[in-house]
């Protein structure tokens, strides 16, 4: 079995996949940040943003549509934001009543909700379209390099590595449980909540057994060879003059962003 | 000693599938890899069927099919039941499944507790659940282990508790996904008299040939999502044509 | 799909203000910072694939469930076991972890508002489990498992709580819909996580008990632990009926602070987020504030970076 | 097909155990179970020795051993050196040993790290430490994967980077535990090729008789934390006494 479901990563030879991966960290935030700086109703800024993100895919030589597909998982999230809809004082579009409470939608909420939806969906697929030309160890370098303290770093790249390994191990603890979930012929099946609820912390504990002694074999593996408490890593990137011209343009294009969508 | 089948035990094929009918099974993982590409068979009651093929051929996958566990294009059949959505409770009460790795299978801190869970899912009542945990301890020969922590166990006792997880639950057919895996060349004799002596169906996929010739008359082939032949043990053994063109050694 | 996000807790980016998002990442790299130099203090050698190990077993546990109710089912978020089993700081680095990699690599909660979604799932939990399990250390098994469950329970609801009001406090959710539908939800929500992480620690604590051994070492917490854990509980059990029977005196003792203007007829509706009090609300001084927060928020991460580097022998 | 070592080829033992010497060596672990009870052996340079014994009879607390990641009481002595706590690091870049599990032992995201990982951790300027991964990729034919992501691979393909891993230390000695397990008959015969070739001293733990009959010229096995042989395979092949009285069996 393998969960090469959660690979993020799409090998291409695009420009976008041989910039600086600390160029993409860094421009991928601006830009996300710029995305929660525009105003409410920024309609302008907000399409040519998304043109933006277009042409990124373009370049990125993974289809033109490729962060809007996938920027549909994040969809759901939009619900969170529906108590917006309800805060808001403003003209009132329509009322209902739920349970205890009225509920007033009102234009300014309207607005306020949609602009954020757009703009979250903005920058999911900008964080989409990070890690699919980016392969995670060189986001981990990149974030090495902003000097995200290196304990966290190596933390993260560990949980990486061991994310594959652990989620298929479950996936087949979830298997067993799944295999063995049998019926007899005209009878209830599946006991209490609590009994199941307790699989499910066994199954839990079981993993973490298994989790904590694998940390000590691959402990065994570092020292082994030569770890003796401090990891050393070769630094593979360097930044090149594209790099750069990238990054500038990036920026004069977050400018002329925060420019059109508040004059 | 390799146990060469006398040909006139040997009961293929002499019925319709009466355990197990598998027709025409496609499947593909959500990444777009076709694992089955058209899978069809049967097993007749007190079959031993070994399944073989290299590393990737869809033999895992296709276990996972028999209890619908995974749902691919086609018919699974178990006796004479079609595998639908509705029944699969009870499907999985027909059809025991056993995984490579007993650590996968084994999640409950006590013997006694992992081979309870299947009847307990069941719903069957108290004094039944105890009587079935006892019987399928004794078939493994571990009921001496019931009170013992799994975690704590070796190799060969964890794969025959993993057995008995399953063979608390009645099944009409025993899917073994290589079970000789990690053996020592004890466990694993202790293993092959085991499986030698259960009086049920069983359909076991394995990489080690030897356990092929010496356990089951008939075999299967895969390669590639396709079942490429199946036939006795004897002739897929002496086919060395085939054998190389598998990935697959002669032992 | 393999990867389901689990949690309706992990806040995508722009639903809060960047106000409160930056507040938050501030307070995280805050605890953070204490974290690693704890952790790096007590650390012994084998603490680094031990931690990222745990951490992937984090993710990967919180994909095990179990069928409740009409097709829910329940899930560990895990902050409380990480704490009981890793210790406090080692616990809060290993959620940091998770809550990265989910946001990072599955966009699940977002760049910027993941200091927010650090700070609830990750830092609150570990602190009330590890305080309360602290609490109650020499105790019978019993005792300890009803704690942990407590705690985990607990947990949950302090992350739910925290989400509301920072959505409330960005001005995007009025305070007295927002932490009653929260709290209600991750009342159930919390049982399932008090449910497993007791059932795990019941089958660590059968299993290799010697996990759980009594030696508080450095690198787990000491008594201090007792005192911010009861503290962060008792401000969630009292916070969360105050928000929800009388939001009012909150928003009242929010406006009083600054935090929000009563100017509006509604008292809920705007904040100061992102605007500088001598320019007014004008585009400008958004622009300006948003800088000037991202300005102080970098300057705090460049300053731990640089004081840990400092500290950690040139390796 | 087995290969039968014609005896003249055989160079055991003459030597004084000029590459390893392991000496009286006892060792519990802390919950008091006594893995090792006095073990003595030795190796040469060129060696290939089998490591055999039944589940539980501390073949793998012996390799933990023999680079002081467990230290018992007894002697161990690498080239002539003495292990002691102050030349750990130089032991541990002679003693390149290679765990059951290829995914215990690569734990870096990719195949480049982990090859890397013992270069530099001794040190070695980058220009070396780049050349040593290439020629250690080269040595197992695994070049093209350099900068693969380790959790793509097949077991197999993990199987050689986790060699490669060691050899970029250039070791003066290979131990590896149970490198066949889990691995289908191509996927072992490529590493039984694999390790033929290499020109270095190894001592290897199987449960997999065939291997041993076909690769080591000399075995040694092991029950209950003693050696109770050492010889020349065929030898050892060929006491029925011997094999049955220590769970193993005849190929
Ligand atoms: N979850 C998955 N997602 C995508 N592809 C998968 C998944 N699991 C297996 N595959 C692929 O499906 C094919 C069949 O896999 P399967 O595990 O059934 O093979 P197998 O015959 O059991 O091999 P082995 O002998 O190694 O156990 C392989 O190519 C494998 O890479
Ligand atoms: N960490 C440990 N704590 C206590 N006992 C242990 C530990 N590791 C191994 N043992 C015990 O020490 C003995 C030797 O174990 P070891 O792993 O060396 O056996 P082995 O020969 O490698 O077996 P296998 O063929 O199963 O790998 C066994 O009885 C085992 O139960
Ligand atoms: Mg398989
Ligand atoms: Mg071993």
């Amino acid at each position: 079995m393998h969960s090469d479901a959660f690979d993020r990563y799409h090998h291409h030879e695009s420009p976008l996949h041989r910039l600086d991966p600390r160029i993409k960290v860094v421009t991928v935030v601006g830009f996300i940040l710029s995305n929660a700086l525009l105003p409410d109703g920024a309609w302008s800024a907000f399409a040519l943003t998304w043109l933006f993100i277009f042409l990124l895919n373009a370049l990125s030589e993974l289809g033109l549509g490729y962060t809007f597909r996938r920027s549909f998982i994040a969809l759901p999230f939009a619900l969170a934001a529906v108590t917006v809809l309800f805060s808001i004082p403003g003209n009132a579009l329509f009322q209902f009543h739920f349970m205890m409470w009225d509920f007033t939608v009102s234009d300014a909420g309207l607005l306020r909700f949609v602009s954020i939806v757009i703009r979250s969906w903005l920058s999911v697929q900008a964080a989409i379209l990070l890690a699919a030309v980016t392969r995670f160890p060189d986001l981990i370098h990149a974030f090495e390099h902003l000097r995200v303290p290196a304990i966290l770093t190596t933390i993260i790249a560990f949980l990486y590595r061991y994310l594959f390994v652990l989620t298929d191990e479950v996936m087949r603890l979830l298997r067993a449980r799944q295999s063995r979930s049998a019926a007899a012929a005209g009878q209830k099946s599946g006991g209490g909540v609590l009994w199941r609820a307790k699989v499910s912390g066994n199954m839990a504990g079981q993993l973490f057994l298994r989790s904590y002694e694998r940390s000590d074999r691959i402990h065994n593996a570092m020292l082994a060879r030569g770890y003796a408490g401090h990891l050393r890593t070769l630094n593979p990137h360097e930044l090149h003059g594209r790099d750069w011209a990238y990054a500038a343009v990036a920026f004069l294009f977050i400018l002329a962003m925060q420019f059109v969508g508040r004059f | 000693m390799p146990i060469t089948h006398a040909v006139e035990k040997i009961s293929y094929p002499d019925c319709e599938g009466d355990v197990l009918k598998v027709r025409g099974l496609h499947f593909s993982y959500p990444d777009g890899h076709a694992a089955l590409r058209g899978i069809s068979f049967h097993l007749c009651s007190g079959d031993k069927v070994a399944l073989v093929g290299p590393n990737g051929a869809g033999k895992s996958t296709l276990m996972l099919h028999l209890n619908g566990i995974l749902q691919g294009r086609g018919e699974v059949e178990i006796g004479g039941l079609r595998l639908t959505r509705d029944n699969l409770p009870l499907i999985r009460s027909m059809v025991g499944l056993v995984f490579q790795n007993p650590d996968d299978q084994l999640f409950s801190p006590t013997v006694f507790e992992d081979v309870a869970f299947g009847p307990l899912h069941m719903g069957l009542p108290e004094a039944e659940v105890r009587a079935r945990v006892d019987s399928a301890l004794e078939a493994v020969r571990m009921t001496a282990y019931k009170e013992r922590l799994s975690h704590h166990l070796s190799v060969g006792e964890k794969k025959r508790i993993a057995i008995a997880t399953v063979l608390s639950m009645n099944p009409s057919i025993l899917v073994l996904d290589e079970p000789s895996a990690g053996l020592d060349p004890r466990a694993r004799r202790t293993l092959i008299n085991l499986l030698r002596e259960l009086p049920i169906t069983m359909l076991v996929s394995t990489h080690d040939m030897r356990l092929v010739q010496e356990l089951f008359p008939r075999t299967i082939v895969m390669d590639d999502g396709n079942i490429v032949a199946d036939d006795l043990t004897m002739n897929i053994l002496e086919d060395a044509e085939l054998l190389s063109a598998h990935g697959l050694e002669k032992p | 799909m393999l990867y389901f996000p689990v949690e309706p807790m992990h806040i995508p980016n722009d639903y809060l203000s960047l106000a409160v998002s930056l507040v938050c990442w501030a307070v995280s790299v805050i605890v953070l910072r204490t974290a690693i130099s704890r952790t790096n203090k007590s650390l012994g050698e084998r603490q680094v694939p031990l931690m990222g190990v745990m951490a992937a077993f984090i993710f990967a546990a919180q994909m095990i469930n179990f069928p409740v109710l009409g097709g829910t089912s329940g899930h560990l978020l895990g902050g409380v076991l990480a704490a009981v089993m890793l210790g406090p700081w080692a616990g809060m680095l290993a959620m940091t972890a998770v809550i990265a990699v989910q946001g990072l690599l599955f966009q699940d909660g977002g760049l910027i508002v993941m200091g927010a979604n650090i700070l609830n799932m990750g830092l609150l939990t570990c602190a009330i489990g590890y305080g309360l399990y602290r609490a109650v250390l020499g105790k019978s098994p019993a005792v300890k498992l009803a704690v942990i469950g407590f705690a985990a329970w607990l947990s949950v609801m302090a992350g739910a709580l925290f989400v509301a009001l920072q959505i409330w406090l960005s001005g995007n959710a009025e305070l007295r819909i927002i932490v009653p539908a929260m709290l209600f939800v991750h009342a159930f929500i919390g049982l399932g996580e008090a449910l497993i992480t007791v059932a795990a620690v019941t089958f660590i604590m059968r299993t290799r008990p010697d996990l759980l051994a009594e030696s508080p070492e450095s690198s787990r917490g000491g008594r201090g632990w007792i005192f911010a854990g009861v503290l962060t509980s008792l401000v969630v059990l009292l916070l969360s009926p105050l928000a929800s029977t009388n939001p009012d005196g909150l928003e009242r003792v929010a406006s009083d602070l600054g935090l929000t203007h009563t100017a509006q007829p509604a008292a809920f509706q705007v904040i100061p987020d992102y605007t500088i009090p001598f320019l007014g609300n004008t585009p400008v001084s958004t622009i300006l504030a948003g800088a000037v927060g991202v300005i102080v928020v970098l300057a705090i991460i460049f300053i731990t970076g640089r004081s840990l580097q400092n500290k950690k022998p040139n390796s």
